[in-house]
């Protein structure tokens, strides 16, 4: 990256205001603020815990096959070029908040870089898995996250392992490699701050009776979505495709025993669209769907009802399942009350659970720190008059932190706080 | 190197697949030279045309998938040149299969090694262009 | 009297005409025609020569006619805008007239691509209510068309066609009207199966004076079978056959015998119907049926013109 | 404006046989608009005619050139040091071009690239429809506006015939009935009267029954005098 | 895509127009002289060391026209940058190839690197040796193949040319915002707030706005909004207006608005149709009997509560209503009814509940209330008479009910009126039932396909209040950031030739931004400002006689070349 200038603060009507922002988290909602701030002439530390940015998005697929299914995820991908190219946008990867003093217009911050062990001099170059002597390598080569960084899996390097072996920082042409390296810290001084932190998928294991981990076959969405990513078509453990599919819906949404109650309002969009992919890439897969209310965020042509009315091979089951269980042969056998109130179970080859958005983790300390008020389902709050604006002035919010929501949502309310932010810093608020 | 293969790749999409190949370390034949258009709509059959005439074995357009092309139509349009080309193939007994057309978006970094693998498969079915095997000869 | 045509002289004296079809073999050999002449006579007043007929070549309506008369049938000549310029067209109307034809049809024919020419070129120089000012001005001023006299103009009845099935249907009576003015002593319609549509149609021609003017022959078409409506149904361009007919037909468990009643029918009801002068049946490549018809529809015997 | 469509492939290779340096020949005008013989169509039929002999070792030489308007002695002209290089030109201009490219270079021959269809109009990118006949006598004021010459499969200047259904014509459902269209034009002017008259027959002379038409517009012709003023002969 | 009914597919008037399309004048560029400089990347071991990137300059630095040919660690870096700036300086290259990571990457920089060292900043080619090649294909496959790739640069970059272009300040700052309703107003302040100058243009006076609450917006808060930014003078209000032309480019859009007083021309960097949809009364209401969800909270406000109450969400022709928001009102109006007494009977006849996200809880406490609900999949027959009857087919049951209540709740749904004309205007496209269709361009939420037209409201699609406010606010941010930020255009920007053009409006038909027009000359000419350089128009050119900078023929025609012309 380089030294990097440009760094100025401006004096207006009331106290300073730092011409500077802190956007926490580099998911598409705080890359849509840091653009959008970076457009106005506002410097943007964009930081994110992980070592790319991209948020989830990164994880998530292109679901089209020839047509664009509208799931909106490359935008997301080309938007990380921008931040790339951006000479506003400096990013801080592997790296969380320890504390935030001052007052709006002034904050100062401090960073703590969690040891990835490779900084942002690495170059992707490789060398050093090349170098890794671990079967099948300790280090991962860097996904489509920006920067593009090497990643260390510290459970497999041999050093974190107490044996002797540097070869990668040896071998590494930038000294970016330090398998040492505690963590540092980095402090600071931003007028605003953007949090932006998403969300957590739900966890399926807390939702044992669907037999996610337990039955081959059984998967969740965000792990479908990762494996159209890696090649583009879902396949069994087997590497079969697979000729009958579910999808049990509202998984970890719309659910008190597990305290959640919302809807997660994306769940019957995305998994509509993987319905799509596999349609698309097989005419005569079974598909069935388990759901309660249909709920297409998208408006345009989102009617799985009408979807079923003239394809013969999707079914559609009004039902929450009660379980998933093994057939004889092993397959995920999906048990539910059928229409006439009797139990009915249908065996499939994989069953697709179209899981939840929750609180991302550690917003409660996050509220915390800045002092902001959170609502009852856990997320940050912020105003319905004012999408961005937080309990407190100067902080801002948005993205899945404040609530699910889809993509186009997410850009739309990372674009609202940067104009909060913006009229915040020129004082015109 | 392979089979000569000339890929017109849009920037958006084609192309941003092709580097995401890149860096997950996809590898496919070195014979497949890249050019990228800021958009597939701004191909000309004239283009594809002067490729084989060169001796391309085989020439595949990149655009966005349908109905996610940055400037509307332009991937409809690039159909439309890859059909004419396509026609203009077969009067000239090259073989219609030599160029394709392909809807991909940016973050389908496995997509783009297939489409090299299918290319590749078809110069193999179709042989090589012989206007590439003459200018061997020539040189 | 114009021509001494046989039904210009049973129009005359206010008779119900019938005149039937005989289609021009696709052959050299006059036998066919011959043979259906025999067979007809005396079961219709006059039977049309069809002039090529959906553009398939065949003998020449002139000669079928000429045939006929020495079967001692009258025939109706046909002649088509389509394969003539206006020099061929004027000499063959006085070549007919010359070998004794007094009834000719002017229709502007069926397109080409319909027969088994269809890369020809039409002529088109006139069409047909052109053709009928041409024609009438031969026999009633003795002239060609421009200045040029004829020594003898020619003795023709001339008839022309009328589609109260095409559209646009509010028109269909004004191009009649046209017709008339341009000279049409009498006219043969399209096949009529929508009755309903050809009532509303005469219902306006009479409105308009016009059924005084000329004489209106009502065509009719027996159906053979419910292929055959559905054909004239989809395929006929200017053909309207209503669904209630396609489904009689198909109901009769003797598609044919229906066919017949359904056109006496037809008969019966024309028969009372003011304005109608007459009925032009058209078995199409079912000739010999027409007896039984016009036998059933009680319009035999045939009155001597 | 003149509409043409370009030759199968084949058959302009066909009709080439023989020759083998060649002047593809484009026209800037009406077959430009209409995609068939502009400077883009030249470029591409021309590479893909070196294709051809690359491939069939022909060793044609394809050149490439195209003028303002090919229907122009003027522009046409242009072309002389090029034609002298080759042994045909291939011209991808309307019949009028061809035929003047070859009045001006009598002594090398000229291959239509092109087959000239009719004087039409665009009816929206990439279609095009015949809107006249030049018959020399117009007659647009009676019929609404619509040509029945052009645009009636029979040509009748009294229709529409029996073949007229749902203002289809009866050649093919896709065409449309242009008596019906005047029928409805005149219908929406109020003059359905002009429909009433019976036209007389049509005077062809003015069209293509006295050989080519010679239009003389006499204000713009040079006198003998003139032409002997300008050279210097008076 | 749909044009709006009665609308031109094209617009080719030069009067439509600015008289000129605007020249840049590139300042303080050298003439070029044809030197190239090639700077190779070693990129770390990510491109050295994965071929022989020593051999590859030897091979390219024989190229003719190769002045300088260097290799360096990260010429993407700020040092090595400057290095290039005094390279170019010193052997007075005027334009240079650099080799290293894909262009998509590192373009940018190196253009700004360009502008640095005094050169039109398209005078620099990037071959992509990394991601595209040294990361994919062995050491001696690679090696070769960045050979020609870095040829094939050199190939394109000798035939540049400095492309038009043009950075500066927006001619105006000021934002038009077009609307009707409630985004109108949310837009127009969150401007305000952000300092911006604003034109509402309304249909009516600003009295007669009217205004939604359903979605936790304080009741009165949109009422106060309008007032404030009525009374800002940051904002100028055109009521009883509507925008008649709209033409120019982004940063510097000229609109006619024309009111009852007459028409007035108004520059703006920006604008914004914030457009709501209608209700369209639902056919079947009769009388007292059966109403509408407004009709019904009118009842409510006067304190009365029917005692058995049907609320139907279905639309007639449809299976079920798409619109959140007439689920969202059913669901608070039955919380309301049962809290005004409990004892109540409230059903909800629906095929599926849009409650989305956290209106979940709504649907949760209608439940807890005791509000009933069937689910259907036809619209149910009503049937009046002292009381009325409905008689629906429940999905769960899969028995036909019929239900005697007091009264009948219809969900009305929505429809944008009068969008066509507006579309046509802005040359914004609508779809069959006149929604605006927003444009499909690389995730710019609330963008239309007209570069500086950004749409919001529930004329783009049914919304819930709450997404309203979210979509107007970033619209208008967007907007702001739009006439705040320079203006820059330029680059990859189609040119006519008009020579060789024969004004055959091909570019006019297939150009989706509309920037081509037949000029002053008779011939076509391409708004270099609304040129977004897809080069559709290019491709289709009959006479060739557009060309687009950066990918002409010629240069496109030599990377060919250079990269197919190789032996096996």
């Amino acid at each position: 990256m380089g030294e990097w200038g440009g760094w100025s603060t401006t004096f207006e009507g009331g106290g300073v205001k730092l011409k500077q922002a802190l956007i926490i988290g580099a998911g598409i909602a705080g890359i849509s603020a840091a653009l959008g701030l970076a457009d106005r002439g506002v410097f943007v530390n964009l930081v994110d815990a992980e070592g790319t940015i991209g948020g989830r998005a990164k994880e998530l697929s292109c679901k089209g096959v020839d047509e664009c299914v509208r799931c909106d995820v490359c935008l997301a991908i080309d938007k990380l070029y921008e931040v790339g190219a951006s000479e506003r946008i400096r990013v801080f990867p592997n790296s969380t908040i320890r504390s935030i003093s001052g007052e709006p217009g002034n904050f100062r911050v401090t960073l703590e870089r969690n040891p990835g062990y490779v900084s942002e001099d690495c170059t992707a170059c490789g060398a050093c898995a090349e170098a890794c002597p671990v079967p099948g390598g300790a280090i991962g080569p860097p996904g489509m996250g920006i920067p593009l960084t090497y990643a260390i899996d510290p459970n497999a390097c041999l050093w974190m392992r107490g044996e002797d072996c540097r070869s990668c920082e040896e071998a590494c042409p930038h000294g970016a490699i330090d398998l040492a390296r505690g963590k540092s810290t980095k402090r600071l001084q931003v007028g605003v701050l953007v949090v932006a932190t998403g969300f957590q998928p739900f966890d399926p294991s807390l939702e044992p009776r669907y037999s996610h981990d337990l039955i081959p076959g059984v998967i969740t969405s965000l792990e479908a979505e990762r494996m159209l990513n890696l090649d583009g078509r879902l396949l069994l453990p087997d590497g079969s495709p697979p000729g009958r599919v579910a999808f049990i819906q509202c998984v970890g949404s719309r659910d008190s025993w597990k305290g959640v109650e919302y809807c997660s309002k994306v769940c019957c969009k995305y998994s509509m669209a993987i319905a799509l992919n596999l349609r698309a890439l097989d005419p005569d897969a079974d598909i069935t769907f388990f759901y309660m209310d249909w709920r297409p965020y998208d408006l345009r042509g989102g009617d799985i009802g009408e979807w079923a009315s003239r394809d013969p091979r999707l079914s559609i089951v009004r039902s929450r399942p009660a379980e998933v269980l093994a057939s004889d042969s092993g397959k995920p056998v999906v048990r539910y009350v059928g229409a006439e109130e009797e139990i009915a179970e249908d065996e499939f080859d994989m069953v697709i659970l179209s899981i939840g958005m929750g609180p991302p983790e550690g917003i409660g300390d996050m509220a915390e720190m800045l002092g902001l008020e959170m609502t009852p389902q856990g997320f940050l709050w912020t105003s319905v008059e004012r999408p961005a604006m937080t309990s407190r002035p100067g902080v801002f919010a948005s993205g899945c932190c404040t609530g699910p929501k889809d993509i186009e949502e997410s850009a739309m309310e990372g674009v609202a706080a940067a104009g909060e932010a913006a009229s915040f810093l020129e004082g015109s608020r | 190197m392979g089979p000569r293969i000339v890929g017109f790749c849009c920037s958006y999409c084609g192309y941003a697949s092709a580097d995401l190949a890149g860096r997950q370390g996809r590898t496919y034949s070195p014979g497949v030279m890249i050019v990228r258009l800021p958009c597939s709509g701004r191909i000309d059959v004239l283009h594809i045309l002067q490729a084989f005439r060169k001796g391309a074995d085989a020439v595949f357009v990149v655009g966005c998938l349908e109905d996610n092309c940055n400037f509307v139509n332009g991937n409809f349009e690039a159909k439309k040149r890859v059909q004419e080309v396509k026609d203009i193939l077969d009067a000239l007994g090259l073989g219609a299969g030599r160029v394709e057309m392909f809807n991909v978006a940016s973050n389908q970094g496995w997509r783009f090694p297939r489409i090299v693998e299918e290319m590749t498969a078809r110069v193999e079915k179709l042989g090589p262009n012989p206007l590439g095997v003459i200018a061997d000869d020539n040189r | 009297m114009k021509s001494g045509s046989g039904i210009e002289r049973l129009f005359e004296r206010g008779r119900f005409v019938v005149t039937g079809e005989i289609g021009p073999p696709m052959s050299s050999d006059h036998a066919p025609v011959r043979e259906n002449a025999r067979f007809l006579k005396g079961y219709a007043d006059a039977f049309n020569l069809t002039d090529n007929q959906t553009a398939i070549v065949r003998m020449s309506s002139l000669a079928s006619s000429v045939i006929c008369m020495e079967e001692g049938v009258e025939p109706i000549m046909q002649m088509t805008c389509r394969d003539r310029n206006r020099i061929a067209m004027q000499s063959d109307l006085l070549g007919a007239s010359a070998l004794g034809v007094r009834n000719l049809l002017c229709i502007s024919g069926d397109h080409q691509v319909f027969g088994n020419q269809p890369e020809s070129k039409n002529v088109y120089d006139l069409d047909s209510i052109q053709q009928l000012m041409v024609f009438s001005r031969m026999r009633d001023e003795a002239k060609v068309w421009g200045e040029a006299e004829l020594v003898e103009g020619p003795k023709v009845f001339l008839g022309a066609a009328a589609n109260p099935f095409a559209d646009p249907f509010e028109f269909r009576v004004t191009r009649l009207a046209k017709k008339v003015k341009a000279g049409a002593d009498f006219i043969q319609t399209q096949a009529i199966f929508d009755m309903a549509r050809f009532e509303r149609w005469m219902a306006e021609v009479r409105s308009r004076g016009l059924d005084q003017e000329v004489h209106i022959m009502a065509g009719l078409v027996p159906l053979k079978s419910v292929g055959a409506a559905r054909y004239m149904k989809n395929k006929v361009s200017g053909m309207i056959v209503p669904d209630e007919i396609i489904a009689r037909m198909k109901a009769a468990e003797n598609p044919k015998e229906e066919g017949l009643s359904i056109c006496v029918e037809q008969i019966e009801h024309l028969l009372t119907m003011e304005g109608i002068h007459g009925v032009h049946i058209m078995p199409v490549a079912w000739e010999r049926k027409l007896p039984e018809i016009v036998e059933r529809a009680g319009l035999l015997p045939r009155p001597t013109p | 404006m003149i509409i043409g469509e370009q030759k199968p492939f084949k058959e302009i290779v066909r009709n080439l046989e023989g020759h083998e340096t060649i002047l593809v020949a484009g026209c800037r005008s009406c077959v430009a608009i209409c995609l068939a013989g502009g400077e883009k169509e030249v470029g591409v039929l021309a590479e893909s005619l070196r294709i051809h002999s690359d491939l069939n070792d022909l060793g044609w030489e394809v050149g490439e050139a195209t003028v303002e308007r090919q229907c122009e002695k003027e522009w046409v002209r242009e072309l002389a040091p090029l034609v002298e290089e080759v042994d045909c030109v291939l011209s991808m201009a309307c019949g009028v071009g061809a035929q003047i490219v070859q009045e001006m270079f009598p002594d090398t021959r000229v291959i239509p690239g092109l087959n000239t269809s009719n004087m039409g109009a665009p009816e929206e990118q990439g279609i095009w429809s015949e809107k006249c006949g030049g018959c020399g006598d117009c007659v647009l004021h009676l019929t609404g506006g619509i040509c029945p010459m052009a645009r009636c499969a029979k040509n009748l200047l009294n229709g529409p015939c029996g073949g007229s259904q749902d203002g289809m014509c009866e050649i093919d459902p896709e065409t449309p009935c242009a008596w019906d269209q005047i029928f409805q034009s005149l219908k929406r002017l109020g003059r359905l009267d002009l429909m009433e008259e019976n036209i007389p027959p049509k005077d062809w002379t003015p069209s293509r029954n006295g050989g080519p038409r010679t239009i003389v517009k006499s204000s713009a012709v040079l006198t003998e005098k003139e032409k002997r003023a300008r050279e210097g002969l008076d | 895509m749909t044009l709006p009914p009665g609308s031109e597919p094209v617009t080719m008037s030069s009067s439509s127009r600015p008289a000129r399309t605007r020249r840049p004048v590139v300042r303080g560029e050298r003439e070029p002289t044809g030197r190239i400089g090639v700077f190779l990347c070693r990129c770390g071991g990510s491109v050295d060391g994965r071929l022989d990137i020593e051999s590859v300059r030897e091979k390219v630095s024989s190229m003719d026209g190769v002045e300088e040919c260097m290799v360096m660690d990260f010429p993407c870096s700020m040092e090595s940058r400057e290095t290039i700036v005094n390279v170019i300086r010193e052997n007075d290259l005027d334009r240079f190839v650099v080799a290293g990571c894909s262009p998509k990457a590192v373009e940018a920089r190196f253009k700004s690197t360009a502008q640095e060292s005094g050169l039109n900043p398209y005078m620099v080619e990037i071959a992509n040796i990394r991601e595209q090649c040294s990361l994919v294909h062995n050491l001696s496959e690679a090696t070769s193949k960045a050979g020609l790739l870095v040829e094939a640069a050199v190939a394109k970059c000798s035939l540049l040319v400095p492309a038009p272009h043009h950075r500066g300040r927006v001619e105006s700052e000021e934002v038009l915002v077009y609307g009707n309703g409630m985004s109108a107003v949310v837009a127009t302040d969150e401007l305000v707030s952000e300092g911006a100058k604003v034109h509402l243009v309304l249909p009516f006076s600003p009295h007669r706005l009217v205004f939604n609450y359903h979605d936790g917006i304080r009741p009165g808060h949109l009422e106060d909004m309008r007032d404030r930014i009525t009374d800002s003078d940051l904002v100028r209000v055109h009521g009883h207006s509507s925008v008649e032309r709209f033409e120019g480019e982004p940063g510097a859009f000229t609109a006619l608005v024309r009111s009852s007083e007459g028409a007035e021309e108004i520059r703006c960097g920006a604008a914004i149709i914030a457009w709501e949809a209608s209700e369209v009364p639902s056919p079947s209401l009769n009388g007292s009997l059966v109403v509408t969800q407004a009709e019904l909270e009118s009842i409510m406000d006067q304190g009365r509560v029917p005692d058995r109450t049907v609320m139907i969400t279905l639309r007639e022709e449809d299976t079920y209503c798409p619109e959140r928001i007439t689920h969202i009102e059913a669901l608070r109006n039955a919380i309301r009814m049962k809290e005004m007494d409990p004892r109540v009977q409230v059903t909800i006849v629906a095929r599926d509940v849009l409650a989305f996200g956290l209106s979940e809880l709504d649907y949760r406490e209608a439940m807890s209330r005791g509000v009933s609900f069937i689910r259907t999949e036809a619209s149910p027959l009503i049937t009046v008479g002292d009381t009325v009857k409905v008689r629906v087919k429940d999905l769960n049951l899969g028995e036909e009910l019929s239900i005697e209540t007091d009264l009948v709740v219809m969900s009305s749904w929505t429809q944008p009126y009068d969008t066509g004309h507006v579309a046509q205007v802005f040359g914004t496209p609508v779809d069959r039932e006149g929604f605006f269709i927003p444009t499909q361009v690389k995730l710019k939420p609330t963008a239309s396909i007209v570069e500086g037209v950004f749409l919001c409201g529930t004329g783009v699609e049914s919304k819930t209040p709450s997404e309203v406010v979210l979509e107007a606010r970033s619209a208008a941010s967007r907007a702001k950031a739009m006439v705040s930020s320079k203006m820059e255009w330029g680059g990859a920007v189609a040119e006519v030739d008009p020579e060789s053009c024969s004004a055959c409006l091909t570019c006019i038909r297939s150009c989706p931004f509309n920037a081509p027009f037949i000029g002053e000359t008779g011939k076509a000419e391409i708004e270099i400002g609304l040129c977004q350089g897809c080069g559709i128009c290019v491709g289709l050119c009959p006479s060739r006689a557009i060309q687009l900078y950066c990918y002409t023929d010629g240069q496109l025609g030599a990377q060919i070349g250079a990269l197919v012309g190789r032996v096996r």
